[in-house]
């Protein structure tokens, strides 16, 4: 009963926090996945969006505000990376090289600003509620609801709007796109910022759940690498699927083994699947 | 005297799209083959599996006798096929001269003596031997289509396949690279650099007409018609479409 | 070289200048400025091994930092079950080029932004093996290495030595056909592959010299250090090492060597104020040279030199 | 002073760049002692993980210092303060304790906060004949790992268990289960008090081992046997101690469970959140001042206005909390080279044993140079064994609701120097 309980917890929480986990996933895939640009930094925009929602909880007195702020601010600050960048953006190495810089300066200046100490950012509801016989708390539920309404709103982006189909075509035929008369360059910056954006937004909705530290950008930016390109790049849906996948197998995983073997054996499966999976870029539809 | 080289129904399909279907062809030794066609007719992709770069979905090629089609690629190259391929081809960070080298040594990596001899033969024989230090990506694009015929050379094959060596250059060095073909196929067979055959892929019909003993007609990935310059433009559907590029 | 004979010369020269300082540096300097350049000329050979997969076959690794853990590792175990430290650089040199086998067999496979990720993970994973089995590594705590050292001087002019001959032995085969094979890689791999070249072999190949000289690097700053930790399989070395090649200069021989030296010298000489503020510096200066200056110190050196030299470009490697 | 260390190297950096390599051979090379000043080396975490940490540290050496300086130095030398980033690095500390011993000259060497750099900088004290004073908690610093050099006047982890165990099974209760990092420091401090309970009759319920940066500890504390603990034992460091204090109240785990956490769990943290409140956790000093036992109330006063601490345990300017449990080493070791060196008249390296032997044994009682109170360290290996409080999360304040005498921490010497 307990074991069951256990496994329970384990699927629904992994869930949770895979939902997390997809919407980070999903800027991701709108930068690497749909305009082709490697950018390394996305851990960073993450970890950007934790700081500035602590930062401003603080300075405003409530944390509610930070949901529309953060991603405004981060998505800006990928703006600015993409317009420095975009000499580079096409070719793969350089701009992981580049991106990388991006990385090191946005890491540098969090602990510069706000020092190597843990911050923490007290839940704006506190309230909980049993979840098989332990406590969970509503605002996780909730991190999980707003994540969902932003993973649809860029459904709905991609798929029916006109920037959507833009930002879609723009890779696949960059000359067809000039010449319908689409400014190819403010499509990557804007696409570049949209998911950054959506990693800001992500950062926010965690910031009261974990400790926020200049580190966690790094920490997570491989994870949401894999999951991207395990998932088929550009494809929104698929990323999904594999976050909340990969959540809830490393949950069970690290809950059943010694967790660090269970990472390990996390990371080998991916991997393998990385190494073994027809390439996703010729199986695009 | 046997076919150097014999495809039989070789088709290609790509995502469900038939890029080839059912192409048969030879090629007999000493033979120089043009082949035409309006664009997307499949011509380019016709020279690139017999390159070896894609593998064909159906059907056989065979090289002196060899079944080829389950090799990979850098066999091709190894068993004298050589390709110019559409676009300019040289390494474009590199010099002229590692640039001839990197072709001529794959098969004799460490005799230092004879790739230095072949790659001043080649040198020599594309008139660059005063460019050998420029580094390529400050040529010429016509000096880069001519780099790219000595590089197919340069392994010594026994079939060259040439995708439009001389489109886009000027009409002198175009017209060099069509004599410097025509003397390697009807020259001896002890002279360096000889070829027993050549299939290229044209635009120019004067330069078709003028090259190739035998000319293939693509359209929509079939073969169409293939014979000697003269009995094919007498076919219905290549006299129509000379006609229509009638500029070209 | 066909006519490059007397800038070979010139290159020679000038390759042998700086070798010659270094070499009586010892001479004139405080022990802490000898530790310090033994320091540069490993973390000098560490970046090279990274030059040589990135800078001439055009491979964005971050694995390196697996290599170098391992090397100390071996170096750690070669001096503890005292085979004396020939015969454990060996055992390191060849078990880095064995692992560069086996790895760089898995990681060709893919290429681009997953090759970088699929290296990246594998650094990721040995790190956790490593801090997972205390019992071979001593985890976080690490292992002491059990030293015949001879003093300051003495462990200078040894890596010295070792670093010399790593750097020659890279010339030598950057300069080879095999050399030539991986710079045609790096520029157009399937162009290589259809010149008639097995390019994964050479890919491979690449893999595991570069896998044996980041070894050496590793067990060589074991044997200085006299401490190796789980830390060392961190992927933040490997990133060190992409560090210093981009900046000193990528397929170059002495590019790697000059970005070491110039990052470890500044980190070094900052104040503790300006420390904490070192990798928002480092951030903007990688920005800077994959915008500004992708070939580093070496390209700008060069592109100056030919500016000035009659406008001929050069291509020396040293 | 600090500003001359900096404007030296600096102007070395700029020499090296600006006329090559010949010029800075006046600056290098290691001073003659005649009449020169005796210099102390911290190593220290400015950045990195342990960045809290260091800032208090660096403050308590300068401090220290200082105010030997005003009391006429060290056997009538001046002494000099140069200290360097090990910026939570094994590799960089160990850099720096080259840089300390031979650029800048040290003749004693405070150490590092994390374990892994003393570990890497214990070999390099004795290549280079030079005390060293640890700070990092592992238990091998003072044992297979060390050598003669190597002083160590807090607690090691082993200490800590040792110390701390029976009182949390006379106190809390006697069937644990154990939150800990899955890595080195958390191995050996599970080990320890885990085999320390056993020993002595406790039940070790569950062992949860939980990898280093994990965000979510749902999936880890939903392991824990709520019917049959009695204490939830957390052994973690900093953020993950944070995340997991805050898991378990919102899972409701603190109902019917006592939480104890090692030192480093709330270790300059502030502990006014839901999740801290009625926590218990062993520490070497109080926070607070009103905790501090009475005969110490004088030292902890001077000790406190000398670093720049308030009585509720803050950077007055700044509003930083002081990691209480580690701030007083750096002080108290500058303290103990001073009555060394007073005591056996060293004057250089000549007189290296002399200055070994007067340091090992060394009894110290309570005072200002002392304000931990009274501690010894042992001649066998070179351990300090000091007392221990064990504190209490209370209205979101640290409050010492026990101390334990140094009787109590000393175990038998892992090995013999």
């Amino acid at each position: 009963m307990e074991l069951v309980s256990q496994i329970l917890f384990g699927l629904l929480n992994g869930v949770i926090w895979g939902i997390s986990l997809a919407l980070i996933s999903s800027g991701l895939n709108v930068i690497f996945g749909l305009l082709g640009i490697v950018n390394v930094a996305h851990g960073s925009f993450y970890m950007m969006g934790a700081f500035l929602a602590w930062f401003l909880s603080l300075r405003l007195g409530t944390f509610w505000p930070a949901l529309l702020l953060v991603p405004a601010i981060v998505g800006f600050l990928g703006i600015l990376a993409e317009f420095l960048l975009k000499p580079v953006e096409k070719d793969h190495s350089l701009s992981v090289l580049g991106t990388f810089g991006v990385t090191l300066a946005l890491q540098g200046t969090a602990l510069v600003l706000w020092g190597g100490a843990p911050k923490r950012l007290t839940s704006p509801i506190q309230a909980s509620f049993s979840l098989f016989g332990t406590g969970y708390s509503y605002y996780r539920i909730l991190a999980a609801g707003v994540s969902i309404v932003a993973l649809i709103s860029l459904w709905f982006i991609l798929e029916r709007t006109n920037f959507g189909l833009k930002l879609r075509a723009v890779r696949e035929d960059a000359d067809l796109s000039v010449a319908s008369g689409i400014p190819v360059p403010w499509i990557y910056s804007l696409g570049f910022g949209l998911g950054a954006a959506l990693a800001g937004l992500s950062g926010t909705l965690v910031a009261p759940m974990v400790s926020i530290t200049p580190e966690m950008g790094l920490r997570i930016f491989a994870v949401v690498f894999l999951i991207v390109i395990a998932g088929g790049l550009g494809r929104v849906w698929n990323a999904v699927t594999f976050a909340i996948a990969f959540s809830v197998v490393r949950g069970l995983l690290t809950t059943f083994f010694d967790p660090t073997s269970g990472l390990i054996a996390t990371f080998i499966l991916v991997l393998v699947f990385l190494l073994f999976r027809p390439n996703p870029v010729t199986s695009r539809r | 005297m046997s076919d150097l080289l014999s495809i039989r129904g070789l088709g290609l399909k790509i995502d469900g799209k038939e890029i080839l279907r059912g192409v048969d062809m030879e090629l007999a030794s000493g033979e120089i083959k043009g082949v035409m066609g309006p664009n997307g007719a499949g011509k380019s992709t016709l020279l690139r599996l017999l390159a070896g770069e894609l593998q064909p979905t159906t059907g056989e090629l065979t090289l002196c006798g060899q079944d080829m089609s389950e090799r990979p690629e850098r066999e091709f190259s190894r068993d004298g096929i050589s390709y110019i391929s559409q676009r300019p081809g040289p390494f474009r960070d590199l010099t002229v001269e590692e640039n001839l080298r990197g072709a001529a040594q794959r098969g004799s990596l460490f005799s230092r003596k004879s790739v230095r001899g072949k790659v001043d033969r080649l040198a020599k024989l594309i008139d660059m031997e005063r460019k050998t230090d420029v580094v390529v990506s400050e040529l010429s694009y016509g000096e880069m289509r001519t780099l790219d015929v000595a590089m197919a050379l340069a392994s010594e094959p026994l079939l060259l396949l040439a995708d439009e060596p001389t489109a886009g250059v000027s009409g002198g060095v175009a017209g060099d690279i069509v004599d410097l073909f025509k003397d390697l196929c009807e020259s001896n067979r002890n002279t360096p650099f000889h070829l027993d055959g050549l299939i290229f892929v044209e635009h120019d019909k004067g330069t078709v007409f003028n090259l190739a003993d035998r000319v293939g007609f693509l359209h929509d990935g079939r073969l169409v018609v293939e014979g000697t310059p003269e009995s094919i433009r007498q076919h219905g559907v290549v006299a129509q479409y000379l006609s229509e590029h009638e500029f070209d | 070289m066909f006519t490059g004979s007397k800038r070979v010369l010139l290159a020679t020269f000038a390759a042998l200048v700086p070798i010659t300082l270094i070499g009586v540096f010892p001479l004139f300097m405080g022990r802490f400025q000898v530790v310090l350049l033994t320091e540069i000329i490993i973390w000098g050979v560490f970046a090279l091994s990274f030059d040589l997969i990135y800078g001439y076959t055009g491979m964005l690794s971050f694995g390196q930092s697996i290599f170098f853990g391992v090397g100390a590792y071996v170096l750690t175990y070669g001096m503890t079950w005292e085979l004396g430290l020939l015969l454990s650089l060996v055992m390191v040199l060849l078990s880095g080029a064995l692992l560069g086998l086996i790895i760089g067999a898995v990681a060709v496979k893919v290429r681009g932004a997953k090759f970088f990720l699929v290296t990246l993970v594998g650094a990721i994973l040995f790190h956790l093996v490593a801090l997972d089995n205390r019992w071979l590594t001593g985890g976080d705590d690490g292992l002491l290495v059990p030293l015949q050292f001879g003093g300051v001087v003495d462990n200078f002019y040894l890596i010295y030595g070792v670093g010399l001959f790593a750097a020659l032995v890279t010339l030598v085969i950057v300069r080879s056909p095999v050399g030539l094979v991986f710079r045609m890689i790096k520029g157009d791999k399937k162009r290589a592959e259809l010149l008639g070249y097995w390019t994964d072999g050479y890919r491979i190949l690449s893999f595991a010299i570069s896998g044996a000289l980041a070894g050496l690097a590793g067990g060589l700053y074991g044997y200085t250090t006299g401490f190796v930790s789980a830390d060392f399989f961190h992927w933040s070395y490997s990133a060190d090492a992409v560090i210093w090649t981009v900046l000193g200069g990528s397929g170059t021989v002495a590019g790697p060597f000059i970005g070491a030296a110039l990052l470890t010298f500044i980190k070094e000489s900052l104040s503790s104020t300006w420390g904490v503020i070192y990798p928002v510096f480092v951030g903007l200066l990688l920005i800077g040279l994959v915008i500004g200056f992708p070939g580093g110190i070496v390209g700008l050196v060069k592109r100056v030199a030919s500016w000035t030299v009659s406008g001929k470009e050069g291509s020396t490697d040293e | 002073m600090n500003d001359k260390i900096e404007s030296i190297s600096r102007r070395n950096f700029l020499k090296l760049l600006g006329s090559g390599v010949a010029s800075v051979a006046l600056l290098g090379g290691r001073k003659s002692y005649a009449k020169s000043p005796l210099t102390i080396g911290l190593q220290v975490e400015m950045t990195g993980g342990l960045a809290t940490y260091g800032y208090w540290h660096l403050k308590s050496a300068r401090a220290a210092i200082e105010k030997i300086n005003e009391e006429g130095g060290i056997a009538g030398r001046e002494v000099k303060l140069v200290y360097g980033d090990t910026e939570t690095n094994p590799a960089v500390g160990s850099r720096v304790m080259n840089r300390l011993i031979l650029r800048e000259g040290a003749d004693f060497v405070i150490g590092s906060q994390h374990s892994g750099v003393c570990l890497a900088s214990v070999p390099l004290a004795k290549r280079f004949s030079v005390p060293y004073f640890p700070i990092g908690e592992a238990t091998e610093i003072t044992g297979p790992q060390g050598n003669k050099y190597v002083f160590r006047s807090n607690y090691s982890v082993k200490a800590h268990a040792k110390s701390g165990y029976r009182w949390v099974m006379d106190n809390l209760g006697t069937d644990w289960t154990v939150v800990y990092a899955d890595y080195a420091m958390g191995q050996s401090a599970v080990t320890e008090w885990s085999s320390y309970l056993t020993a002595a009759g406790g039940k070790l319920v569950g062992k949860i081992p939980v990898p280093q940066g994990t965000d979510d500890f749902g999936p880890y504390l939903k392991k824990v046997d709520r019917g049959r603990t009695d204490v939830l034992v957390i052994i973690l460091y900093g953020p993950d101690a944070l995340a997991c204090l805050r898991r378990t109240h919102e899972m409701g785990l603190t109902e019917g469970m006592k939480v104890f956490g090692n030192t480093g769990s709330v270790e300059a943290l502030d502990v006014d959140f839901p999740g801290a409140e009625g926590l218990y956790s062993v520490t070497n000093y109080p926070r607070r001042s009103v905790d501090v036992p009475e005969e110490l109330k004088s030292f902890d006063r001077e000790f406190r206005a000398s670093v720049g601490v308030g009585p509720d345990g803050r950077d007055p300017e700044n509003g930083k909390i002081v990691d209480s449990s580690h701030y007083w080493v750096p002080w108290e070791n500058v303290h103990f080279i001073r009555d060394a060196v007073s005591s056996c008249g060293w004057q250089g390296d000549r007189d290296m044993n002399r200055l070994i032997d007067s340091l090992a044994g060394i009894v110290v009682r309570g005072s200002t140079g002392h304000p931990q109170g009274s501690k010894y360290i042992r001649t066998l290996d070179h351990q300090g064994f000091h007392s221990q409080y064990i504190q209490q999360v209370q209205d979101g304040e640290l409050s010492i609701v026990a101390q334990l005498p140094p009787e109590d921490g000393e175990y038998e010497p892992l090995s013999v120097l």
